[in-house]
């Protein structure tokens, strides 16, 4: 395992340690619905539904289809949000 | 005495030359180790920080991912058992 | 002052007012560069680094740790002709 990598496997155990990774994912999901993405999202389940049609549409189906807009949809100020908490974290432990 | 003079003066100077170049040399090295010292230090610092730079990346990459996954799945779930259900209820 | 006293003094002089000092270091340097003593001693504070951990390292560290590897590493051939240059000066300063 070259230096990266085991950085990055340190921080990983680090944050699930400490139960950051769940608070991080908690105010990524609080960010979300507050910014609108949840509802966004609804409503492209709902028109793919509609396109599709009810009786064809399966939950894999609509997961496929509206995962990469849902990528999209993300704002950049929320990832850039979850960064600096990922950062403030590692400063905080760094060792 | 003119000859003792000359060979006391090369002597002089052959002892003079080798301190100097002696002394030379102990300066440029004291002063390119700590030059190098410094400028390998700094280099490792900004690598430390680019590596975590970028591993805070990934691991910020992989949050969104993970939540992602699990809350598309969740939310597609929820919307085609509602749409479901009004089917249903419409058709009652 | 006795007379070789004097006149150390006087070759000092004349080394630094004539700019020769600094051009025998810059000789000297160029040198170290071009034998590769220089990158000797890059990987040497490299391997420091890695043995010690760069937090646990100060440049002062590797000054104390390098140099007498420094000093013992310049080669003989390079002395020579720093030697050979500066007994050229003193040969026609000294008088």
């Amino acid at each position: 395992m070259n230096k990266e990598a085991r950085l990055k496997a340190s921080i990983n155990q680090k944050l699930t340690e400490t139960g950051e990774r769940d608070r991080l994912k908690e105010l990524l999901r609080a960010k979300l619905t507050e910014c609108g993405w949840k509802d966004q999202m609804k409503a492209q389940c709902k028109d793919v539904i509609k396109q599709k049609g009810l009786e064809h549409v399966t939950v894999e189906d609509l997961v496929v289809e509206v995962t990469p807009k849902g990528r999209a949809l993300v704002p950049d100020s929320v990832k850039k949000e979850l960064l600096q908490r990922i950062r403030a974290f590692l400063t905080q432990h760094a060792s | 005495e003119e000859a003792r003079r000359r060979q006391e003066r090369e002597a002089f100077l052959a002892q003079f030359s080798c301190s100097l170049c002696s002394e030379v040399v102990q300066q440029v090295v004291a002063e390119v180790v700590r030059e190098t010292a410094a400028a390998e230090i700094q280099e490792a610092l900004d690598e430390e920080a680019e590596r975590l730079a970028r591993c805070s990346h990934q691991i910020c990459s992989s949050l969104i991912e993970e939540t992602l996954a699990a809350d598309v799945a969740q939310l597609a779930e929820d919307v085609l058992e509602a749409e479901l259900e009004r089917i249903q209820k419409f058709i009652k």
